[in-house]
């Protein structure tokens, strides 16, 4: 099946996030604190589509919340009520606007582990409602690394309409899977030249050039993954992982990091049971009951983290459980960049043998 | 997910008090009908949950060919455990998700001679496999079972102990670590009465061995060194898990979920897993 | 009637905040063992009235009330919260209250730096014979938060992000 | 402010003369000019360190790491850190003689933005107030210090309560609680938080507003007398919340009723809350 491409400018790309909004449930960065998260939005003033990328929390929460009620209960005299919560705010037809190109790839990544055995369907609820229209940056920032991280970026359809800015001066909108055709066909208002992908693809193909010549970071993943995954016992972590504060905060920006924790909270005679976030940098994440601990130091639990990112992951499911967003290296308080530690490991490693 | 994570309401039917800090829960489903859904095998572990506290993993240590009811013996070791131990009486409603993970290879311990190596609290997910297999006695040739625990008064399961010893077809040994005035038989470490007084036949035989990581450490290196092959050294992996379902991550040993690819591991597979158990 | 409540509601303007009729403040009072717990107990025996609104906690000197008991009752169900203790000098434990009251006048500042009303977290120093004392703070208190309405800031039962 | 190469002398002597198994200091990460600290063990790796108004990151974090556990640590401290230093030394987490302090008489540092950061603008102690050794000339002066209060803190208390409550609901509406503020405050050397308590009655680390303001509130309350403002949570925080209003709120009324002075700022004082006066204010209490 072939989608089309609209060609339009500025001002007309303004016009269908604004007919967007109105017809739609519609998602996007919204500043608080110098900071942009998504939120619920109604009018574009209030967003930003094209939000730095540094500042930008990922579109993770959107899908799998920081925080999800997983039951209520009561205890009554009768015995336990246990209830369903009430709907699920993000199982709604819903646009998420101003995505960025590695928010979308992470839901790819994501889409692996939600749906073996056990399948996720909240999830996969959220993921099919959703319309992602996500703008490809024009520039690299400082610690992003995306493009190392391979990816059929022409065919990438976990994303539905790709917004480029092209070399000419005008804007592309690109459906990339049905649901961005439908949405482009039914709110696209303002005049646009409609072409095929493949009319559109010199100049999209330009965009993405420069985009790609802009990275200052490159790093051959195959290698990495190859290296790491011989060098479990290296000392090498040990002394990476040296100025590492154990601060969890890269798990809770990571945009493709997914363990969670079960909770629960009570008041009186009602409680809840919530599913939230967690972090294998944690010192209590696999403390069991006894005392027992199998990752009791910080080094240990820094090697299960890049060993799961770049190791692991891609055993069971084949990918890398990161996308080189470079969103945990900005969060760090001690600026430690996780390309430049697995970098430097495999490099060690390869010194070694 | 999130209503794979929702418990089914159980019945605490009986509460055991095997050692003071041991307690047997016996469960039946609140709703008719369930309990007979509820199918399970040896080895499979439930997601536990005391509404208002939280939400613990435990094997089931009883058996499906036991029908109408399960089994979950607890130790008080964290908070919700110290919280069930207070507060769960006969007639309480707890939550139930499950039943996770895989089990005992049925398949291929059949036929085989059966030794059984537990300790402490380690004999619950071996009971649950002592008693299908005494279902089935048939199906296996010799059946040894080696108990040990830090004393007379930490022994779990006494009554059925006394069963088994009284089934003439059961040889069992138990031992306590220390020596104490009443206690008659075998006083050491598992590792040591497993060497100088059952002394395994190692042809056609299988060892299930479950306890505290020091004592699983110090047996499998026994084992080996009488002889037995890592693929017929059969053992149960404890890791801190919360999902079940493969998907929190907590229990990722390497690529390996130990709460979908587990908890049940041959030696032979636990050594090509990384050194984080 | 309405928008006189509401003018009153100093805490945040939500229309639920709105008290619903014959609504009662709870009200935590956290009172030290040796002097305002016995003062308390000398207002029962005496036979002085003082409002049920508050539930009696007693700890065994009021530097044993900890900031974190503030936030956690004013967070579950106390819509304000009472902390007593031996007047300055009188401490069975010779200083603890000289320390309490430090950390009183932080902790009353902060949480009305984020919002809570000072009239919330209060507190008073109530001896042993001053049976009558401890009803009119009592009484004062209740009257305080009465006309603040109930607390809906920050409340735990929500269960909600919001 | 420029001291990269009397740190590196300082260090490689250290080692040297074996006094030191790790020193703690900062380099440059390798592609900007932002910096991240390290720990060095090796007297081969002194020529990284570096010391610029780049070096943010307040070092004594790592005190209470596996890391410098037990060993003998020479450390790099400002104004800000040495406070925090002097507080870990009377709370006895570290040793004194364990450590070999190079302080640094401190100019302020710059944010990512390269523009001063405004602790440093109102900071009262520039100058490290524990060391072994100083390094560039005093920027204090003599004289007593002068408490300079926070002007985000006056302007909000200048606010009606509605609207500092709608301002702070934001603020804990957007945490996202992963405790990064927690986990980089230097003070904050507790081997299990009270706040993460698995305990349901309590909060069990769901991301709600509530459970936000409970542990940040108790945080800060923690935190009263002892906070240092060197703003390593700010730094921290994903969500860039405005953390340090609580404590400056904290420190200024301790500040302004107690005559008390700064936390950590004298050897040995452990702070507003360890001792009394009889004249502290009386007329809140009934």
């Amino acid at each position: 099946m072939s989608f089309t491409t609209f060609v339009t400018d500025k001002a007309g790309l303004q016009k269908f996030y604004e007919a967007v909004m109105a017809s739609r449930e519609t998602y996007a960065p919204v500043e608080k604190f110098g900071k942009f998260d998504f939120k619920r939005v109604a009018r574009l003033s209030e967003c930003d589509p094209v939000s730095p990328i540094a500042k930008t929390l990922s579109i993770k929460p959107l899908f799998f919340p920081r925080t999800a009620k997983v039951m209520k209960y009561v205890a009554t005299s009768a015995g336990t009520d246990v209830s369903e919560v009430d709907e699920d705010p993000l199982a709604v037809k819903r646009v998420i606007l101003g995505a960025k190109h590695c928010d979308a790839r992470s839901l790819q990544v994501l889409d692996k582990v939600y749906n073996w055995d056990y399948i996720d369907t909240d999830y996969q609820k959220r993921r099919e409602n959703t319309v992602i229209i996500s703008t490809r940056c024009d520039k690299a920032d400082t610690h992003c690394f995306c493009t190392s991280l391979d990816y059929d970026v022409e065919n990438l359809d976990a994303l539905d309409v790709l917004v480029v800015n092209g070399a000419d001066g005008k804007t592309y909108l690109e459906a990339r899977t049905a649901k961005g055709e439908a949405l482009l066909g039914e709110t696209f208002t303002s005049d646009a030249v409609r072409v095929t992908k493949e009319e559109a693809a010199p100049e999209m193909k330009k965009q993405y050039d420069a985009f790609a010549a802009s990275f200052r970071l490159k790093m051959d993943y195959k290698e990495v993954n190859a290296k790491l995954a011989k060098i479990f016992d290296t000392p090498e972590f040990e002394n990476v992982s040296g100025n590492c504060v154990s601060c969890n905060t890269c798990a809770f920006v990571c945009p493709t990091c997914h363990c969670f924790k079960i909770s629960d909270e009570k008041v009186k005679d009602t409680g809840v049971r919530y599913k939230s976030y967690d972090s294998c940098n944690n010192g209590y994440f696999t403390l069991m009951a006894g005392g027992h601990n199998p990752r009791p130091v910080k080094y240990r639990r820094w090697r299960q983290r890049a060993m799961h990112k770049f190791v692991y992951y891609k055993e069971r499911f084949g990918e890398n459980l990161c996308v080189g967003c470079g969103k945990c290296t900005i969060s760090c308080p001690v600026n430690i960049s996780i390309f430049e530690v697995v970098s430097q490991v495999s490099a060690a490693a390869g010194n070694r043998q | 997910m999130e209503q794979l994570l929702v418990p089914m309401i159980c019945k605490v039917d009986k509460v055991i008090q095997e050692t003071p800090d041991i307690r047997t829960y016996r469960l039946t489903f609140r709703e008719e009908g369930l309990m007979d859904q509820f199918s399970y095998l040896p080895g499979q572990f439930v997601e536990f949950s005391l509404l208002g506290s939280g939400e613990c993993t435990f094997c089931i240590s009883s058996s499906a060919t036991r029908k109408g009811y399960f089994d979950c013996s607890i130790k008080k070791a964290g908070v919700v455990t110290a919280d069930i131990h207070t507060s769960l009486e006969e007639g309480d409603e707890v939550g139930i998700r499950g039943p996770f993970g895989n089990w005992f290879p049925l398949e291929d311990i059949k036929g085989k001679n059966l030794l059984f190596v537990g300790g402490g609290i380690g004999l619950a997910p071996l009971r649950s496999l002592i008693q299908y297999c005494i279902d089935n006695r048939s199906d296996y040739k010799d059946f040894t079972i080696l108990y040990g625990a830090r004393t007379s008064a930490d022994m779990c399961y006494k009554d059925e102990i006394k069963e088994w010893q009284d089934n003439k077809s059961l040889n069992v040994v138990l031992t306590i670590d220390k020596p104490e005035e009443t206690w008659t038989t075998n006083v050491g470490v598992v590792p040591k009465i497993l060497e100088e007084v059952v002394k395994p036949v190692i042809e056609n035989t299988k060892v299930i061995t479950c306890g505290p990581p020091i004592m699983i450490k110090y047996t499998i290196q026994s084992l080996v060194k009488l002889g037995f092959a890592d693929k017929d050294i059969i053992t149960t992996l404890e890791m801190k898990m919360q999902c079940g379902l493969g998907k929190c991550g907590r229990c990722n040993i390497g690529s390996t979920y130990v709460c979908k690819d587990g908890p049940v591991f041959t030696n032979e597979q636990l050594k090509s897993l990384p050194d984080e158990f | 009637m309405e928008a006189e409540v509401k003018d009153q509601l100093v805490s945040i303007e939500k229309p639920e905040l709105i008290a619903p009729p014959n609504w009662e403040p709870v009200i935590m009072g956290i009172l030290c063992n040796w002097c305002s717990y016995a003062g308390s107990d000398l207002t029962g025996t005496s036979r002085i009235q003082y409002p049920p609104n508050i539930r009696i906690i007693r700890v065994p000197c009021s530097s044993r009330v900890d900031p974190w008991f503030l936030i956690k009752s004013l967070q579950t169900t106390a819509d304000g919260v009472l902390v007593s203790g031996c007047h300055p000098g009188d401490c069975h434990y010779i200083s603890g209250n000289y320390f309490a009251r430090r950390r009183f006048l932080v902790t009353k500042k902060l949480l009305n730096f984020v919002g809570f009303h000072e009239n919330r977290i209060q507190f008073s120093w109530v001896s042993a014979a001053e049976g009558p004392k401890f009803a009119k703070v009592v009484n004062k208190v209740t009257e305080d938060i009465k006309k603040l309405g109930p607390l809906h800031l920050y409340k735990k039962e929500n269960f909600e992000k919001k | 402010m420029n001291y990269t190469k009397q740190i590196q002398d300082i260090a490689a002597k250290l080692f040297a003369e074996g006094k030191i198994d790790v020193f703690v200091g900062y380099r440059m990460n390798g592609f900007d000019e932002n910096q991240v600290p390290v720990l060095i063990t090796d007297p081969q790796d002194v020529s990284k360190l570096v010391f610029t108004d780049k070096s943010v990151f307040n070092l004594v974090n790592y005190l209470k790491t596996d890391h410098t556990r037990r060993k003998r640590v020479g450390i790099v401290v400002k104004g800000c850190d040495s406070r925090s230093l002097n507080l870990m030394l009377t709370e006895s987490q570290v040793k004194r003689e364990n450590l070999y302090v190079v302080g640094i008489c401190c100019e302020g540092v710059v944010d990512d933005a390269g523009e001063k950061m405004q602790n440093c603008t109102d900071c009262m102690v520039p100058d490290a107030v524990v060391s072994d050794e100083m390094l560039g000339t005093a920027v204090s002066g003599s004289g007593t210090l002068t408490y300079k209060k926070n002007a985000d803190i006056v302007a909000l208390a200048e606010k009606p309560l509605t609207e500092r409550a709608a301002y702070f609901e934001e603020v804990f509406e957007n945490c996202i609680r992963c405790n990064a503020c927690r986990h980089s405050c230097p003070l904050c050397y507790c081997a299990k938080c009270c706040i993460d308590q698995e305990t349901a009655t309590l909060y069990n680390g769901a991301n709600t507003t509530s459970a936000a303001f409970h542990a940040l509130m108790t945080w800060s309350l923690h935190l009263a007398g002892r906070c240092v403002d060197c703003r390593n949570c700010e730094k921290a925080c994903p969500s860039h919340l405005p953390l340090h209003l609580l404590h400056k709120q904290n420190e200024s009324v301790i500040y302004e009723n107690f005559q008390e002075h700064l936390a950590g700022v004298i050897p040995e004082d452990r702070g507003a809350f360890y001792k009394y006066s009889l004249k502290d204010p009386d007329d809140f209490i009934m």
